[in-house]
C-alpha cells in the first residue's frame, strides 16, 4: 500500500517523459505509428494508474488523504536535494491529494482521448512524430505542476508546460504568424514565471522554504501584508498561465496552433493551471484578504470582458478561446471568492466542453481543410452531424442549460458569490453567462445552421474513427459531468475536504432565485442569437450600424494589443535597436577606440618633433637641460630661486 | 708676492658665458665643423672651470681633468672630423640642415 | 701587486680590461700583418679575448677592491656588469660574422673598436671618480661614433654617425662642465668626497649634478635628451645597433647605480628630476614607437623607454634595488641581442628585415624565427613566463617600496607597458597574419645569428620561469 | 601529480603535433583529439575527492625578494572550472576539425591546446604570481588565433581590442598584485594571511576588481567583447566565453574576496551597479542586434552580470549559486557559439535578417538549438535557470532592490533568446545564395551532446553540483569568509 502510494506518482509521471525520449530517439527509426501508440499508451497507462491511485488515495481515511512523496526520505543516508546551499535546501518533492488527483485525472484522461483524437487529426501532418513527442512532454510537465509538493517543482512544471505551449503554438514553425504567436506566449508566460519566482523568494524570506508544508503550516505566523504580496505576485504567474487580464493577449493568437493542441493545452488543462495555482496557495490566499480579493476581481473582469469580444468574432477558435479565456475568468472568480471546491468543479465540466467543442470544431476545420472563419461555413449540421451534435452538447454546456455539465458548475459558482457577499461580482457573473449563451449560440448558428454552405472549399468526407471517439466520449462526459455534484451529493467537496481542512462550503444546494435568474440568463441570450443569427435577419445589419464603435472596441478585443505594441513592443526595440546600433559602437566602444585614437595623435604629435634636423636634436637637449637645471634649483631654494614667484 | 688673484667669481662668469656661447652657437651654426668648434668651446668652458678650482684648491686633481679633457678632445675632433669628411664626400655640401634623411 | 709613483696597482682587479685590450691589439695587430687574415680570424680573437677576460673576471666574483688610489673598482656595481657587457660583445661578434665585404670598414678595425668599446663599458663600470668615468664615457662613444659610421656605404650610416658624434659631443660638453662643477664643490673628483658633497649639499653642487646627470642621460637614451636614439639606431649596421642597444644601457647604468648607491643613498632629493625624467622616457618611449614600421627604430624608441623602467630599479635606492636592475639588464639584453640576431638570421646580416612589412605572415613562411622573435617581443612587453615580466615585478615592487614618486613611476611604468602592447603585439600581429602569396622579402639561413637566438630565447625562458637562477648567481 | 598531468598534457599534446608533418592532417586530428579526451577523463579523477578533500601540490620556486611556490590544488571551489575547462576544449577540438584551412590546422589545434593549459594553470593556481602567468598567459594563444587563424575580416582588428583591453586589465591587477606583495613578500595564499586597511586595501581591490570586471566582461568593461566573440572562430569564441569569461569571477571568490573583505563589503554599492547594469544593458543590446553571435555575446555580458550580483549581494545562498551560474554558462555559452558556428557555416551569414527556418532542413539542429537557447533563456529544468533561481533568491534576502531590477533581464531574455531562436530556426525557409542546408553531421551531434546533457543534469539535480562545490556554512572556507562581516574576523 504504501509502497504503491510512493511508487505510483513516479511512475505516472515518468510515462509520459519515458513516452517523449522514446519517440524522440527511436521514432524516426521506425514507422510512425510506432510513435502514436507509444504517446496513446503512455497517456493512457498514466491514467490508469492515475485512477488507482486516486482509488487509493480515497480509500486512506481522510486525514492521511494528503499524501506527500518526498526525496530524500527522512532516513536517507545520502540525502539527495535539487539544492542544496544551507540554509537552502529544496528536496525532490511530490504532493498527491483530492486537489492534485482531480487535475491529474483530467489530464491524463482528457489528454488521452486528444491524444487519441489527434492520431486523426495529425494524420496529414509531416512533423505526425514531434507533435506526439511534444505532447507527451506536456502532458509529463503538466503532471509535474500539479503533482510537485514545493513551489520550486511547480515553477519547474510551470515553466515546461509554456515551453510546450510554446512548442505547440509554433508547431507550424512554416507560417510566421505561427512563429510570432509562439513567441508570444511565451513571452507572456515568462512574465508570469518571473511573478512566482518574486513570490518563491517572499515565501523563503518569510518561512525560510519552498515547501508547500512549511510554508502552509506557517502562514498563520506571517503578517497579513507580507501574504497580501506573495498573493499579489502568485497571481501574476497565475494571470500570465491562465489568460487572465491584463496578460490575456496571448491566448487567441495561441490558436495558431493545431487544433488538439488548443483542445488539450489551452482550453482544458494549461491554462486552468492558474485556477489550480491559487487553490493550491490557498492558505495564503485565506490569509491575505487583499490578495484574494484582486483574484476574484481580475477573475470576474476577465470573465466579462472575454465574454464581450467573444460576441463579434468570427474564427471559430478565436471565439472558443475568448470562451474559455471567459470561463477560466469564472473559475478564477470562484477560488478568489475562496470556492475552491466549486472553481474546480468548474475546471472539470470545463475541461470536459471545451475539449469537446474544441475537437467537434477540429472536425469542422479538418474537413474543411483548414478553414476557420464562421462566415465561410453554415449549413453544416447536415454535413457533418457528429460534429454538429457534439458541438451542440457542448454549446448547451458552456451556456448553462440543465442538466448539461456546464449548469451545475456554474451555478454553484453563482450560488457561492452570493453566499460569501458578493453580489456585484455576481451580477457580473450572471451577465457574463448572458453573454456566453449568445455568443456560443452565435457560433453554432453560424457554423451549423443558418442557411446554406457559404465557403468555397468542399467538405471532405466524414471524420475518422479515432476522432470520432474521443468526441463522443466527451459529448457524454459533458452531459453527465456535472451530476457528481447534485443535491445533497457533492462528491467535489467531500473529496476536496482534507486538502483545504474544512474551509469548503458544501455545494448543490439548489437556490431557486439564483439558478433561475442564470437559467433566464442563458436563455435570453440564445434567444438572442436565434434572433440575430437563428434566420436571415435584418436586426443584424442595422444594429451593427448602430453599435458600430463598440463593435469596432470588440472586434479588435478593446485595441489591447495595439496599445501594448505601442506601450511596450516599440519602444523597447526602438531602445534595444538604438543601443545596439549607436550606443554600444559609438559610446561604449566609441570611449575606448577614442582613448586609442589619441594616444595614438600623441605619439604622432611627439614624432613630429623628432624632424631629423640635427640642431632640432641640440636645442631638445639644451632645453632639456635647462629644465632639469631649474628644476635642480627649484628642489634646492624652492620656487624664488627659478623665478617662478 | 703672488699677482693679485683674479676672484674665483669671475673665472666662473667667463667660464658659464663660454659654456652659454657654446651651446647658442652649436644652436645656431649649420656647418658641422663650426659646430664642433662651438662644442670644443664648451668642453673648455669646463676646462677652465677645473682649472680655477684646482688652483683655488691648490689641488692637481683639477688639473689632472683637464689634461685628459684635451687629449680627449683631441680624439674626438679627430673622429668627428673625420666622419665629417666621410659625409662631404657623398653630399659636397656642408649643411646639416641637408642631413636628415631619418625623421620621425 | 706592484706600485708606480707611490699608487699602489691590484693588477687583478685590472686583468679583465688587459685581456680585452691586448685583444683588441692583437686584433688590429693581425689584421695589420696580415692584411688576407679573414674576419673569422679576428672575430675569433675577440671572442677568446673576451673568454680571457672573464676569466680574469671569475676570481674578482663576490670582492670588494679597489686600485689606483681608489680610483677604480672591482665591486658589486662593476663585476655584472662587466660579464654582461663581456657577454654582449661576444654576441655581437658572432652577429657581425654575417657583414660583407661591400659593408664598409675593414674587419679588423671594425672588431677592435668593439672591443674597445666593451673597454670603456668596463673602465665606466668600475670608475670610482669623475676623471675614470669621463674617460670610460668618451672611450666608449668615441668607438661607437665611428662604429655607428662603418656602414658608411650606406647615406644612414653616415648620417647615424655625423648626429652621433655632434649630438654627443654636446652631451659631453654639460658633462664636463658638471664634472667642473662638482669638482668646485667637492674639493675633489671621487665619490667619496661628492658623497659628502652630497650630504651638505649646496647650489653648485646641485647644478653641478644637473649638469652631470644631463650627460649621463643621453648615454642612458632618456628623455627628453633621447634625439639622437631613433636617427643612429636606425642609420648604424644592424650589428652595431644591437650592441649599442644593450652595451651602452648596460654601461652607463652601471654609473648612475654607483652614483645612485655611493653618493646619494635613500630618501635623496637630488634624484627627483631623475624620476620625472624617467617617466617622460617611458612615455616618449613608447608612444614614439605607436607607428613605427621600422625594427630597429621601433626597437630605438623602445629602448629609451626600457631605459626609463630601468631608472625605476633605483627608486628609493632600496638594497635589492641593485639586483632588480642587474635582473633587467640582463633580461633586456638577452631579448634586445635576441632580436637583432633574428633580424640579422632573417636579413642575412642586412637591413633587410628592419622593416616592418618584411615579417607579414612570417609564421607561415618561417614558424621557428617568428616565434623565437615573437617570444623576444612578449619579453620586452613583460608577458609572463619571459625574464621581461619578470624583470618588470621587481621594477614595480621597487617603485612600491620608494613612496610617492616610486608609485607614480610605477604607474607611469603600467601604462607605458600597455602602450608597449599594441607596439610590441603589432610586430607579432604582422608575423601571425596570414597573406596570400609569397614572401615579401626572401629570408637567409645562417648559422650564426641562431647563436644569439638561443642564447636569448633560452635566457629569456629561463630567468622568466625560474628567476630564481638569476638569484642564485648573487650577482 | 595528477593535477600537473591534467595542466599539462594538453600543452604537451600541442608539442607532440609540432612533430607531425604539417600535411597529415588527419594524424592532427586524431593526436589533437586524443590529447583533449585524455586530459579530461584524468580530470575526472577530481571528482572522487570528497567535498572537504583538496588535492594539492606545492613546489618551492622563488624564495626572494619575496616568496612564491608552484603551488596548484584542486579543491571544491575549482573542482568544476578544471572540469568545465576539460569539457569544453574537448568539444571546441573536436569541432576545430571542420576548419578551412589544412595547411595552417596544425597551429590552430596548438593554440587551442596551449589556451586550455593556461586556463587549467589558471583555475588550479594556487599562488597569486602562478595565477597572474597564467592569467596573462591566456592572451597569447586567443591574441595569435584572432590574428592568424580567422577567416573572419573583423578578427585582426578584434585581435587587438582583445589584446589591448584585456591586457590593461592585466596591467591593473599586476599593480596590485605588486602593491599587496611589496607589504607581504609572499605570494602565497595560505601564509597571504596580511590584513590591509585603508586606502591601501581599498586601492589594490579596486586593481583587482578592474581586472576580473574586463575579463569577464561586465558593463562598461565589455567593448572588447562584441568584436572578440563576433570575429573569433566558433571554437575560440567557445572557449573564450565558456571558460576564459569566467576567469574574471572565479578569482574574485578565490582571490580578491578573501583578500580583502573590507574593501569588498565597502564596494558593493559599486559593483553591484554595475552588475545589475551589465544585466539589463547586455540583455537590451541582445535585443537590438541582427547579428546572431554579437546577440549571444550580449546575452553573455547579461548573464554573467548577474554573477556578479550574486557574489555582492554577499549572500550564502547566492555566491554559492553563482559558480553554479559560471559553469552552467559556461557550458550553455559554448553550446549556443558552437551551434552558431555550425549554422554560419551553412548559411554563410551571420545576419538574422538573411536567413531562417532551418529546423526544416536539420530537425537535429532545431532540436539542440532549442535546448542551449532555451537554457540561456532561464527555462526551469535546465542549468541557466537553476543558476539564475538560486542566485536571484539568495540576492533577493540581501539586495531585493537589485534583484528587482534584475528580474527585469529575465523577460528580456526571453525577448532575445526567441529572436535567435525563432530567427535561425522558425519560419519560412530562407537560405542566401541557393546554399543547401544539411543536417548536422554525426561528429558534430556527438561534441554537442556531452554539453547539452550537463546542461539537462545540472538543471535537473543542481543539489549534486552543490554537495561538490563550497556550500553551506561548515563545508568550505572559502565561501563562510566571504560571508563573514569584516568586523567579525
Amino acid at each position: 500500500m504504501q509502497g504503491f502510494l510512493t511508487t505510483a506518482p513516479f511512475t505516472i509521471l515518468s510515462l509520459p517523459l519515458l513516452g517523449t525520449i522514446f519517440i524522440a530517439l527511436v521514432g524516426p527509426r521506425v514507422h510512425r505509428s510506432v510513435s502514436a501508440v507509444i504517446g496513446n499508451l503512455s497517456i493512457l497507462g498514466a491514467f490508469v494508474l492515475t485512477a488507482m491511485l486516486a482509488w487509493t488515495v480515497w480509500h486512506l481515511p481522510p486525514d492521511a488523504q494528503v499524501v506527500t512523496v518526498k526525496y530524500p526520505p527522512a532516513w536517507a543516508a545520502h540525502p539527495v536535494f535539487w539544492a542544496h546551499i544551507p540554509p537552502l535546501t529544496i528536496s525532490f518533492e511530490m504532493r498527491i491529494d483530492a486537489l492534485a488527483l482531480l487535475w491529474m485525472l483530467i489530464i491524463t484522461g482528457v489528454g488521452f482521448l486528444i491524444h487519441l483524437y489527434s492520431v486523426g487529426y495529425m494524420a496529414d501532418s509531416h512533423g505526425y512524430r514531434t507533435f506526439f513527442a511534444y505532447m507527451n512532454l506536456f502532458v509529463f510537465m503538466m503532471l509535474l505542476l500539479v503533482m510537485a509538493g514545493n513551489f520550486l517543482w511547480l515553477l519547474v512544471g510551470w515553466g515546461g508546460v509554456g515551453l510546450a505551449s510554446y512548442l505547440l503554438i509554433g508547431f507550424d514553425a512554416q507560417r510566421t504568424a505561427a512563429v510570432l504567436a509562439a513567441r508570444k506566449a511565451l513571452i507572456m508566460n515568462v512574465i508570469g514565471d518571473v511573478g512566482i519566482m518574486v513570490a518563491i523568494f517572499l515565501m523563503y524570506a518569510h518561512f525560510g522554504s519552498l515547501s508547500y508544508k512549511e510554508v502552509f503550516g506557517n502562514v498563520s505566523a506571517a503578517n497579513t501584508n507580507a501574504l497580501d504580496w506573495i498573493g499579489i505576485w502568485l497571481l501574476l504567474g497565475a494571470v500570465a498561465k491562465s489568460a487572465q487580464l491584463p496578460l490575456q493577449t496571448w491566448l487567441p493568437d495561441a490558436m495558431e496552433g493545431p487544433t488538439p493542441v488548443s483542445a488539450l493545452i489551452h482550453a482544458a488543462t494549461m491554462v486552468t493551471a492558474g485556477v489550480y495555482l491559487i487553490a493550491r496557495a490557498h492558505p495564503i490566499y485565506d490569509h491575505a484578504p487583499f490578495a484574494a480579493m484582486t483574484v476574484a476581481v481580475i477573475g470576474c473582469a476577465t470573465a466579462f470582458f472575454a465574454a464581450t469580444v467573444g460576441t463579434v468574432q468570427y474564427d471559430i477558435k478565436r471565439v472558443l478561446a475568448y470562451s474559455t479565456m471567459s470561463q477560466i475568468g469564472y473559475m478564477i472568480l470562484a477560488v478568489g471568492v475562496g470556492a475552491y471546491a466549486a472553481g474546480t468543479f468548474h475546471f472539470i465540466t470545463h475541461a470536459f466542453f471545451k475539449a469537446l467543442l474544441f475537437m467537434a470544431a477540429g472536425i469542422v476545420i479538418h474537413n474543411l481543410d483548414g478553414e476557420q472563419d464562421v462566415r465561410k461555413m453554415g449549413g453544416l449540421a447536415k454535413r457533418m452531424p457528429l460534429a454538429f451534435w457534439t458541438f451542440l452538447i457542448g454549446t448547451l454546456a458552456i451556456s448553462g442549460i440543465p442538466p448539461f455539465a456546464g449548469f451545475f458548475s456554474k451555478d454553484a459558482i453563482f450560488d457561492q458569490l452570493l453566499t460569501h457577499g458578493h453580489p456585484v461580482l455576481w451580477a457580473f457573473a450572471v451577465a457574463t453567462a448572458l453573454l456566453t449563451a449568445y455568443y456560443m449560440f452565435r457560433l453554432l448558428f453560424l457554423t451549423f445552421l443558418s442557411g446554406d454552405y457559404r465557403g468555397t472549399r468542399e467538405p471532405h468526407a466524414a471524420s475518422s474513427t479515432s476522432m470520432a471517439v474521443p468526441t463522443s466520449i466527451l459529448a457524454v462526459l459533458s452531459v453527465i459531468g456535472g451530476w457528481l455534484v447534485l443535491p445533497g451529493h457533492d462528491a467535489i467537496s467531500a473529496k476536496l475536504e482534507p486538502v483545504f481542512a474544512g474551509a469548503l462550503p458544501e455545494m448543490g444546494g439548489i437556490n431557486a432565485m439564483v439558478t433561475g435568474i442564470a437559467i433566464a440568463a442563458a436563455l435570453v441570450g440564445i434567444a438572442v442569437a436565434w434572433a440575430l443569427y437563428g434566420r436571415a435577419s435584418q436586426a443584424r445589419t442595422k444594429l451593427r450600424t448602430v453599435l458600430s464603435p463598440l463593435r469596432a472596441l470588440l472586434l479588435n478585443a478593446y485595441y489591447f494589443d495595439t496599445i501594448y505594441h505601442w506601450l511596450f513592443e516599440v519602444p523597447a526595440l526602438t531602445v534595444a535597436s538604438d543601443v545596439a546600433r549607436y550606443v554600444e559602437p559609438d559610446g561604449v566602444g566609441g570611449f575606448t577606440s577614442g582613448v586609442a585614437g589619441a594616444t595614438t595623435k600623441i605619439g604622432d604629435v611627439m614624432r613630429s618633433w623628432e624632424t631629423g634636423y640635427l640642431r632640432r636634436y641640440g636645442l631638445t637637449m639644451v632645453i632639456g637641460m635647462v629644465l632639469v637645471l631649474a628644476f635642480y634649483l627649484y628642489l634646492v631654494h624652492g620656487a624664488a630661486a627659478v623665478g617662478m614667484k | 708676492m703672488a699677482a693679485p688673484q683674479i676672484p674665483l667669481g669671475d673665472y666662473l662668469t667667463v667660464a658659464s658665458a663660454l659654456f652659454v656661447i657654446g651651446a647658442i652657437g652649436f644652436l645656431l651654426r649649420r656647418n658641422p665643423i663650426t659646430m664642433l668648434m662651438a662644442i670644443e668651446l664648451m668642453w673648455n668652458a669646463g676646462n677652465l672651470v677645473f682649472a680655477a678650482f684646482a688652483r683655488q684648491f691648490v689641488d692637481m686633481t683639477g688639473q689632472v681633468f683637464v689634461f685628459v679633457v684635451i687629449t680627449v678632445a683631441a680624439a674626438e675632433a679627430a673622429i668627428a672630423l673625420a666622419i665629417v669628411v666621410m659625409v662631404f664626400r657623398r653630399k659636397r655640401d656642408a649643411d646639416v640642415d641637408d642631413i636628415s634623411v631619418m625623421r620621425g | 701587486m706592484m706600485s708606480v709613483a707611490g699608487v699602489s696597482i691590484s693588477w687583478a682587479v685590472l686583468a679583465p680590461i688587459v685581456a680585452l685590450s691586448a685583444g683588441g691589439l692583437l686584433i688590429m695587430l693581425v689584421d695589420l700583418v696580415s692584411r688576407s687574415a679573414s674576419k673569422t680570424v679576428l672575430y675569433s680573437i675577440g671572442i677568446v679575448s673576451c673568454v680571457a677576460s672573464f676569466l680574469a673576471l671569475v676570481p674578482l666574483y663576490g670582492h670588494t677592491e679597489t686600485t689606483l688610489a681608489g680610483a677604480f673598482a672591482s665591486d658589486r656595481f662593476s663585476w655584472a656588469f662587466d660579464v654582461l657587457l663581456l657577454l654582449t660583445l661576444a654576441i655581437t661578434l658572432v652577429l657581425s660574422s654575417l657583414r660583407k665585404a661591400e659593408d664598409g670598414g675593414s674587419p679588423g678595425s671594425y672588431a677592435a673598436l668593439l672591443v674597445f668599446c666593451t673597454i670603456g663599458g668596463m673602465v665606466m663600470a668600475g670608475a670610482n671618480n669623475l676623471i675614470i668615468i669621463f674617460l670610460g664615457i668618451e672611450q666608449l662613444s668615441l668607438s661607437l661614433y665611428v662604429l655607428a659610421g662603418t656602414g658608411f656605404p650606406r647615406e644612414a650610416s653616415q648620417e647615424a654617425a655625423l648626429k652621433y658624434v655632434l649630438l654627443g659631443s654636446l652631451a659631453s660638453g654639460f658633462l664636463i662642465f658638471g664634472s667642473a662643477l662638482l669638482y668646485g664643490s667637492a674639493g675633489g673628483v671621487g665619490l667619496a668626497a661628492l658623497h659628502s658633497a652630497a650630504v651638505s649639499g649646496g647650489t653648485l653642487f646641485i647644478a653641478g649634478f644637473a649638469l652631470f646627470l644631463v650627460g649621463l642621460a643621453f648615454k642612458l637614451a632618456l628623455a627628453p635628451f633621447h634625439t639622437w636614439v631613433p636617427d643612429v639606431y636606425e642609420g648604424s649596421p644592424l650589428a652595431v645597433t644591437g650592441y649599442m642597444a644593450v652595451a651602452v644601457k648596460v654601461a652607463a647604468f652601471a654609473v648612475l647605480a654607483r652614483i645612485a648607491y655611493e653618493v646619494f643613498g635613500q630618501d635623496s632629493f637630488a634624484l627627483v628630476p631623475l624620476w620625472s625624467v624617467a617617466i617622460l622616457s617611458m612615455l616618449v618611449g613608447n608612444l614614439g614607437a605607436i607607428r613605427q614600421r621600422n625594427l630597429k627604430r621601433l626597437l630605438g624608441y623602445s629602448s629609451i623607454a626600457q631605459a626609463g623602467y630601468m631608472v625605476v630599479a633605483l627608486a628609493g635606492v632600496q638594497q635589492s634595488g641593485l639586483n632588480t636592475l642587474l635582473f633587467y639588464l640582463f633580461a633586456y639584453a638577452l631579448t634586445s641581442l635576441g632580436a637583432f640576431g633574428v633580424m640579422a638570421l632573417l636579413g642575412d646580416g642586412t637591413d633587410a628585415y628592419a622593416d616592418l612589412d618584411a615579417y607579414k605572415g612570417l609564421h607561415f613562411r618561417r614558424p621557428w624565427p617568428a616565434a623565437a622573435m615573437a617570444l623576444f617581443f612578449f619579453s620586452l612587453a613583460g608577458i609572463p613566463a619571459t625574464a621581461g615580466f619578470y624583470g618588470k615585478l621587481l621594477l614595480l615592487q621597487q617603485g612600491f617600496l620608494a613612496g610617492p614618486w616610486g608609485i607614480a613611476l610605477a604607474v607611469t611604468l603600467v601604462a607605458g607597458t600597455l602602450v608597449s602592447f599594441y607596439v610590441y603585439g603589432k610586430v607579432v600581429w604582422d608575423m601571425y597574419s596570414y597573406v596570400e602569396g609569397e614572401a615579401a622579402a626572401p629570408s637567409g639561413n645562417a648559422f650564426a645569428p641562431w647563436v644569439a637566438v638561443a642564447a636569448g630565447a633560452v635566457g629569456t625562458i629561463v630567468f622568466g620561469i625560474l628567476p630564481q637562477t638569476f638569484t642564485a648567481l648573487h650577482l | 601529480m595528477l593535477i600537473d598531468t591534467v595542466i599539462f598534457l594538453p600543452l604537451l599534446t600541442a608539442l607532440v603535433l609540432l612533430l607531425i608533418p604539417r600535411a597529415a592532417t588527419s594524424v592532427q586530428k586524431g593526436v589533437a583529439l586524443a590529447g583533449a579526451l585524455l586530459t579530461f577523463a584524468f580530470s575526472l579523477a577530481f571528482l572522487s575527492l570528497g567535498p572537504n578533500v583538496a588535492a594539492d601540490q606545492t613546489i618551492p620556486w622563488i624564495s626572494g625578494p619575496w616568496v612564491a611556490a608552484y603551488h596548484v590544488r584542486v579543491d571544491a571551489l575549482r573542482l568544476f572550472f578544471v572540469l568545465l575547462t576539460t569539457l569544453v576544449s574537448v568539444a571546441c577540438i573536436w569541432a576545430a576539425f571542420s576548419y578551412a584551412h589544412a595547411q595552417r590546422l596544425r597551429g590552430y589545434l596548438c593554440l587551442l591546446l596551449a589556451f586550455e593549459t593556461t586556463l587549467l594553470g589558471l583555475f588550479t593556481a594556487a599562488d597569486l604570481l602562478l595565477f597572474y602567468l597564467y592569467w596573462d598567459l591566456m592572451l597569447i594563444p586567443v591574441f595569435l588565433l584572432l590574428t592568424g587563424f580567422a577567416d573572419h575580416p573583423g578578427a585582426r582588428q578584434a585581435a587587438w581590442s582583445y589584446l589591448i583591453y584585456n591586457g590593461a586589465g592585466g596591467l591593473a591587477l599586476l599593480l596590485g598584485i605588486v602593491a599587496l606583495v611589496s607589504q607581504s613578500h609572499t605570494f602565497e595564499l595560505g601564509t597571504l594571511a596580511l590584513r590591509l586597511t585603508g586606502p591601501a586595501e581599498a586601492w589594490i581591490f579596486i586593481a583587482f576588481a578592474l581586472a576580473f570586471l574586463i575579463k569577464t566582461p561586465a558593463f562598461p568593461f565589455h567593448s572588447w567583447m562584441p568584436p572578440t566573440y563576433t570575429s573569433a572562430p566558433p571554437p575560440v569564441v567557445a572557449m573564450v566565453s565558456g571558460v576564459q569569461s569566467k576567469a574574471g569571477l572565479f578569482a574574485m571568490l578565490a582571490f580578491a574576496l578573501p583578500l580583502f573583505p573590507h574593501a569588498a563589503h565597502a564596494f558593493a554599492l559599486p559593483l553591484l551597479v554595475l552588475a545589475v547594469a551589465s544585466v539589463v544593458y547586455g540583455a537590451i543590446a541582445a535585443m537590438g542586434e541582427q547579428d546572431m553571435k554579437t546577440l549571444v555575446a550580449f546575452s553573455s555580458l547579461s548573464h554573467l552580470g548577474l554573477v556578479w550580483l550574486a557574489f555582492f549581494a554577499f549572500d550564502i545562498t547566492s555566491v554559492s549559486a553563482g559558480i553554479l551560474m559560471l559553469v552552467s554558462h559556461g557550458l550553455i555559452a559554448a553550446a549556443l557559439f558552437l551551434l552558431l558556428g555550425f549554422i554560419e557555416e551553412r548559411v554563410g551569414t551571420r545576419d538574422l535578417s538573411r536567413f531562417g527556418g532551418l529546423a526544416e532542413k536539420a530537425p537535429r539542429l532545431g532540436v539542440m538549438m532549442l535546448i542551449a537557447a532555451m537554457a540561456a533563456l532561464g527555462l526551469p529544468g535546465l542549468s541557466g535557470f537553476a543558476g539564475e533561481f538560486l542566485i536571484l533568491i539568495g540576492s533577493w534576502q540581501t539586495q531585493p532592490v537589485f534583484t528587482s531590477i534584475a528580474l527585469v533581464a529575465v523577460v528580456l531574455a526571453c525577448v532575445y533568446m526567441l529572436k535567435l531562436l525563432q530567427g535561425t530556426m522558425h519560419g519560412p525557409v530562407r537560405v542566401p545564395d541557393e546554399r543547401t542546408v544539411s543536417e548536422m553531421r554525426p561528429r558534430e551531434a556527438w561534441l554537442l551532446a556531452p554539453l547539452l546533457a550537463g546542461i539537462i543534469f545540472l538543471g535537473v539535480w543542481p543539489g549534486w553540483f552543490n554537495d561538490r562545490t563550497p556550500s553551506g556554512t561548515g563545508a568550505n572556507t572559502i565561501v563562510g569568509a566571504v560571508l563573514a562581516e569584516p568586523g567579525q574576523r
